[in-house]
């Protein structure tokens, strides 16, 4: 790297062979390990990372209406109604229990900066990322999701990776 | 014209002997300040090993930074800027519009260093060779926010002298150039002060607001498990 | 000559409808080989892949694009000057290409001051890229058409004196004549390959390149377009149809150039006539009309890759620096070389 | 050093003097010429007014502000763990290293400090953005100066920094990973063997740049001698980054000062170059670059056990206090000033952005030069737009 003036080939040819070289790589067949890096999107795909903030899915049933994620969320793209409502007691002869329902959990993708903080101070297991990405929409008002759709992303919902060696295990999520 | 460029002189430093500023450097500082200050160092705060905040008065701002640039050697221009240390009155958009506002507190607390009025100037210049940085703070007067203006003592201050104009209303006398950068020209209020309201936290209440709707006829508010 | 009589009336449509393939075909085969192949390669890129086999359409459906576009004309623009510029241009290259010979038969015109005329009406496209810069009444456009001028003036320069070693050593004007020397002469006794210029005029024949790269405004000689400074020059402020002539005759020029330095250097449409005992022009077979430009297509195809190589690969000059580099070092070299030519020829 | 920047300066005054003297006899004017908002050179929405006479810059001026997104006043109005996904929308290349100091800051007035295998991988993250910003850096310098090549292996090398951001934090620019106090998670398995590879990809890169750019006679002579910011004026203005050390000061955050992060535990070079042009601050990023591939190849190796998070209360109260800590941002030096009244949220954030600094030099170092070296000169101070108007 030491900059010493000898000899050497010009910079010019030296640019030629860089492309040159990339040409010859990328004409390669794809068997032999060469190959455009490029993917051509609609046929074929990329899988992204299991951790990946695609879009946040919703197991509803986990939900208590507790307020947090709302209450952290830096857009105030999550909007959350619930009631409370009589459930049949744990054990028998019990006393009925109240439990908070859910009415409404809307996300406004397009507000939504995809920052995770929801998903990280939910106590309840509730909200999980997906790493799904296709979910554009033409007109803007779409980008809402409601609770059904975002409880159809759940299922896209990977497990969580393992850890690099000498990591302590996490608790909670 | 053939300007002969240097080539192989380029120079590579390891990771070095951390030559790094005890806290009786940041001591001989504000001797130095006192002795070219004199009263007009008010006040300073020096928090061991981490960093040293002085205090000038409004007359001597300009002066200040002449002197820690010829006297101390912070020949590095960090930043300007200013802080409006009323509280605000708004807090953080998270009331319910249906409800009559909080009371907040309209008390003035200044930081390190202690002041008198409720904005102050503060610069950054840090000494390059020692690695050390000092924070200087001036007054600036309630009724007529100005002090004098740091380009000729930092070149890089102008930019930033222009910020802080359009964004606390505080004036830079002898500023040779005091445009606007951010804002339209004939752009009214000064939005870093506390009393500019953040508009996009007014348009609509905070989702966070709702609560759950209790059972009918029920009073207590926690339910569940 | 060719055996059928045709009548003359129908011997300028077959020239003018050979012409526009003359042009045009080179134009695609650059375009499509290396604008959007070759390039995406050496980038890592497969380039356009969805209009037909591998892209083949590509620019079919980019015509079709275009020309749907609004031929749109700036409010201050000189309107008459500024609809013309784009045509002047493309009449160049046709002009052009005129004195090209594609075969025995297969020429257009020739006449004995081919080399002449060639480097003379190259310089209209000059005046074309002026008149754009100048109509458009946007300053980046300005900058960029006198950036065009002055380099394309002092381009011209060292490629007349290139090709002069070319006359000097072929003893003619004529293209047709110089590709007929290339293919008959030997080199000392031996005509297994002819006698192709480019083996004693390498210089000549760098340099006219050079020249060529320049004249198209190729990168590194790309200051008058310059998208990422001037916003692509004088062409900042046309669309549509006009933006596709510019764009066409660009790459057509370039097709052009490459035919004329295939002619000048590499032999042109001939193959070394020894090979089938072809002694004059007359006597080679009918066929060479149809090989011929195929052959020259090829060649073609081969100096516009190395073109487009070094355009793809290089950052570009500023202003000064390229003219320094042809009033200071290509003009005295492409000098040096007419003198050791002209000694040569003399001594030989 | 200074004698260099003189002699150049004395070359324009001589050329703008043989320049008046045609002008006087041609009589011609001067022309102003708008480069951007929209402009491919200004990579986002700076506009540089600049006066001409000929191809020469008389007197130019930048006119930031059509982005400026009022980050400090939006953190006012958001808790301490909210600001992160901010802020790492000001420099959107590198972003996690915005968010470093800004927790750094956080955390200095909490009193606490990271376990050390935070700070490792805060490090490693940090190095990575780095690698992912200058190696746009690097491509888009080519694109600057004409050449279309680089900045494709540039974008192609950066998506595999890029890849081993989002396996770690799941967003691929704006991670908002890290937290106070720690880390959002743990490395996943099978990150370092990749992040090696990589690293080795990243160095490929930097050789082909090499050949292609740098190496490369007419990007010499486009850049060579164009340009020169003498280390005093450096200084005046508030550089920072390669831009600094590019005209000689040694001087590098990473290195200068005290700060939980892992740089104390490796082995690695500040580069500098004296001569201050266009090319020595190419050139000190290309070696930068490569510098810290190897800073995150040495800390990969020496990647402690342990836990990621310290002791953090559950709900963040900063005590009062005022805190200023800067680092090392692959665009220069990015620091936090950040004043707290006890609350949820800090009282004031002033932003120290390295972009702002790096600009307000322009209208000194274009007087002068020639519209083609005004392209060359501003991809060489390099700036991203969102850390000039923040």
């Amino acid at each position: 790297m030491g900059r010493v003036r000898k000899p050497q080939i010009p910079g010019l040819l030296k640019g030629l062979a860089v492309t040159a070289r990339t040409l010859a790589e990328t004409l390669k067949p794809k068997k032999l390990g060469g190959g455009a890096v490029t993917v051509q999107y609609p046929h074929e795909k990329e899988t992204p990372p299991i951790r990946a903030r695609g879009v946040i899915g919703l197991r509803e049933e986990n939900c208590t209406v507790c307020m947090l994620c709302v209450r952290s969320c830096p857009d105030w793209c999550i909007y959350i109604e619930g009631h409370k409502e009589l459930a049949p007691p744990r054990r028998a002869g019990g006393a009925p229990r109240k439990v908070n329902k859910l009415d409404r959990f809307d996300i406004d993708y397009a507000l939504c900066m995809y920052c995770g903080i929801c998903v990280e101070v939910c106590p309840f297991e509730a909200i999980f990322w997906s790493p799904e990405y296709e979910f554009s929409e033409p007109r803007i008002a779409d980008l809402l999701h409601d609770m059904s759709r975002l409880g159809e992303w759940m299922e896209t919902v990977p497990e969580a990776p393992a850890l690099e060696a000498g990591a302590e295990k996490k608790k909670g999520k | 014209m053939v300007i002969p460029l240097s080539d192989d002189s380029i120079s590579t430093t390891t990771t070095p002997a951390a030559a790094l500023p005890g806290d009786a450097l940041r001591e001989g500082v504000v001797a130095t300040l006192r002795d070219e200050l004199g009263a007009d160092l008010l006040d300073h705060l020096l928090k061991p090993n981490d960093d040293l905040w002085v205090r000038v008065s409004a007359g001597a701002w300009q002066r200040a930074g002449r002197v820690l640039r010829d006297k101390v050697g912070c020949d590095f221009f960090c930043f300007l800027s200013a802080i409006d240390w009323l509280p605000s009155p708004y807090g953080r958009g998270e009331d319910d519009p249906t409800q009559p506002p909080p009371e907040r507190s309209t008390e003035i607390r200044q930081g390190y260093a202690g002041g008198d009025t409720r904005m102050q100037v503060f610069a950054r210049v840090v000494n390059l060779t020692k690695h050390f940085g000092v924070t200087v703070k001036a007054d600036v007067a309630d009724d007529s926010p100005a002090v004098d203006s740091w380009v000729g003592v930092y070149a890089g201050a102008n930019w930033h002298e222009r910020e802080t104009h359009e964004m606390f209303g505080i004036g830079f006398n002898g500023h040779p150039d005091l445009r606007n950068m951010y804002l339209p020209s004939g752009f009214e209020g000064h939005p870093l002060r506390k009393d500019f309201p953040l508009l996009a936290r007014m348009i609509k209440p905070w989702p966070g607001i709702a609560d759950v709707e209790p059972l009918p006829g029920d009073d207590s508010d926690e339910g569940g498990e | 000559m060719l055996a059928v009589e045709i009548p003359y009336w129908g011997q300028s449509l077959i020239r003018v409808l050979a012409g526009a393939l003359a042009v045009l075909v080179p134009a695609g085969t650059i375009v499509y080989l290396f604008l959007f192949k070759m390039m995406s390669f050496m980038q890592s890129r497969l380039g356009p892949m969805e209009a037909g086999p591998y892209g083949s359409l590509q620019l079919a459906a980019e015509v079709g694009k275009w020309m749907q576009k609004e031929d749109i004309t700036p409010a201050k623009a000189d309107r008459r000057v500024f609809r013309a510029a784009p045509l002047i241009v493309l009449v160049s290259t046709f002009v052009l290409v005129a004195v090209v010979p594609f075969g025995p038969d297969a020429y257009f015109t020739q006449f004995d001051a081919g080399v002449f005329y060639m480097l003379a009406v190259s310089s209209i496209s000059t005046l074309g890229i002026l008149l754009a810069g100048w109509s458009s009444a946007n300053k980046y456009s300005l900058l960029g058409g006198l950036r065009a001028a002055g380099q394309l003036i002092a381009y011209e320069l060292p490629m007349v004196l290139s090709v002069l070693g070319v006359v000097i050593q072929a003893g003619t004007m004529n293209l047709q004549a110089i590709v007929f020397k290339q293919n008959t002469d030997s080199i000392f006794g031996w005509d297994g390959i002819g006698y192709p210029y480019i083996l004693t005029q390498f210089v000549g024949f760098l340099i006219f390149m050079i020249a060529v790269q320049a004249e198209l405004t190729q990168a590194p000689f790309d200051m008058p377009v310059a998208e990422s400074e001037l916003v692509s020059g004088y062409m900042t402020e046309y669309s549509g149809f006009r933006f596709l002539i510019f764009f066409i005759a660009e790459f057509a020029t370039a097709g052009v150039f490459a035919l004329i330095a295939s002619v000048l250097f590499l032999g042109g449409w001939g193959v070394p006539f020894a090979w089938f005992d072809w002694t004059t022009i007359d006597s080679v077979d009918d066929w060479m009309n149809v090989a011929g430009p195929l052959l020259m297509l090829a060649k073609m195809t081969v100096l516009a890759g190395i073109i487009m190589w070094v355009r793809f690969t290089y950052p570009r000059f500023r202003e000064d620096q390229l003219q320094r580099f042809a009033w200071k070092v290509l003009i005295p070299l492409s000098l040096a070389n007419i003198m050791v030519t002209a000694v040569c020829k003399v001594v030989w | 050093m200074t004698d260099l920047a003189e002699r150049q300066k004395l070359s324009y005054i001589a050329a703008q003097a043989a320049d008046a003297r045609l002008n006087v006899e041609l009589e011609t004017e001067g022309m102003t010429l708008n480069i951007g908002p929209q402009h491919p050179a200004t990579h986002g929405t700076l506009r540089i007014i600049v006066r001409l006479d000929g191809e020469q810059v008389v007197w130019a001026e930048p006119s930031a502000g059509y982005m400026h997104r009022g980050y400090e006043k939006l953190t006012e109005v958001r808790t301490f763990p909210q600001i992160t996904t901010l802020v790492n929308r000001i420099d959107w290349l590198g972003s996690f290293a915005n968010e470093v100091p800004f927790i750094l800051a956080a955390e200095k007035l909490m009193e606490i400090e990271a376990p050390p295998r935070t700070q490792h991988i805060r490090t490693i993250l940090f190095e990575l953005s780095r690698i992912a910003n200058v190696s746009l850096f690097l491509g888009d310098l080519g694109v600057q100066l004409g050449a279309v090549t680089p900045v494709f292996y540039a974008f192609r090398d950066r998506e595999y920094v890029l890849n081993l951001i989002e396996s770690v934090t799941g967003g691929r620019f704006h991670p908002n990973f890290d937290r106070i106090g720690g880390l959002l998670d743990d490395l996943p398995a099978g990150f370092i063997t990749e992040c090696k590879q990589v690293m080795k990809r990243l160095r490929a890169f930097c050789d082909e740049i090499e050949d292609l750019l740098f190496g490369n006679e007419i990007f010499q002579a486009r850049l060579r001698g164009i340009g020169v910011i003498p280390a005093d004026v450096a200084k005046q203005y508030g550089l920072s980054g390669a831009n600094l050390r590019a005209s000689g000061v040694d001087f590098d955050l990473r290195r200068d000062q005290v700060l939980p992060l892992a740089y104390d535990k490796v082995d690695w070079k500040v580069w500098t170059h004296p001569d201050g042009d266009s090319w020595a601050r190419c050139w000190v990023r290309l070696q930068e670059t490569r510098e810290a591939t190897k800073i995150v190849d040495q800390l990969l190796d020496t990647l402690p056990a342990g836990p990621i998070m310290a002791k953090v209360p559950r709900i963040i109260k900063v005590p009062e206090g005022e805190a200023w800590v800067s680092t090392e941002n692959p665009l220069g030096e990015m620091g936090y000033y950040v004043v707290s009244k006890g609350d949820l949220g800090p009282f004031r954030v002033k932003i120290r952005s390295a972009s702002f600094n790096n600009i307000s030099v322009v209208p000194w170092v274009l007087r002068g030069v020639y519209v083609p070296d005004v392209i060359s000169i501003l991809a060489s101070l390099y700036f991203i737009l969102g850390d000039i108007d923040r």
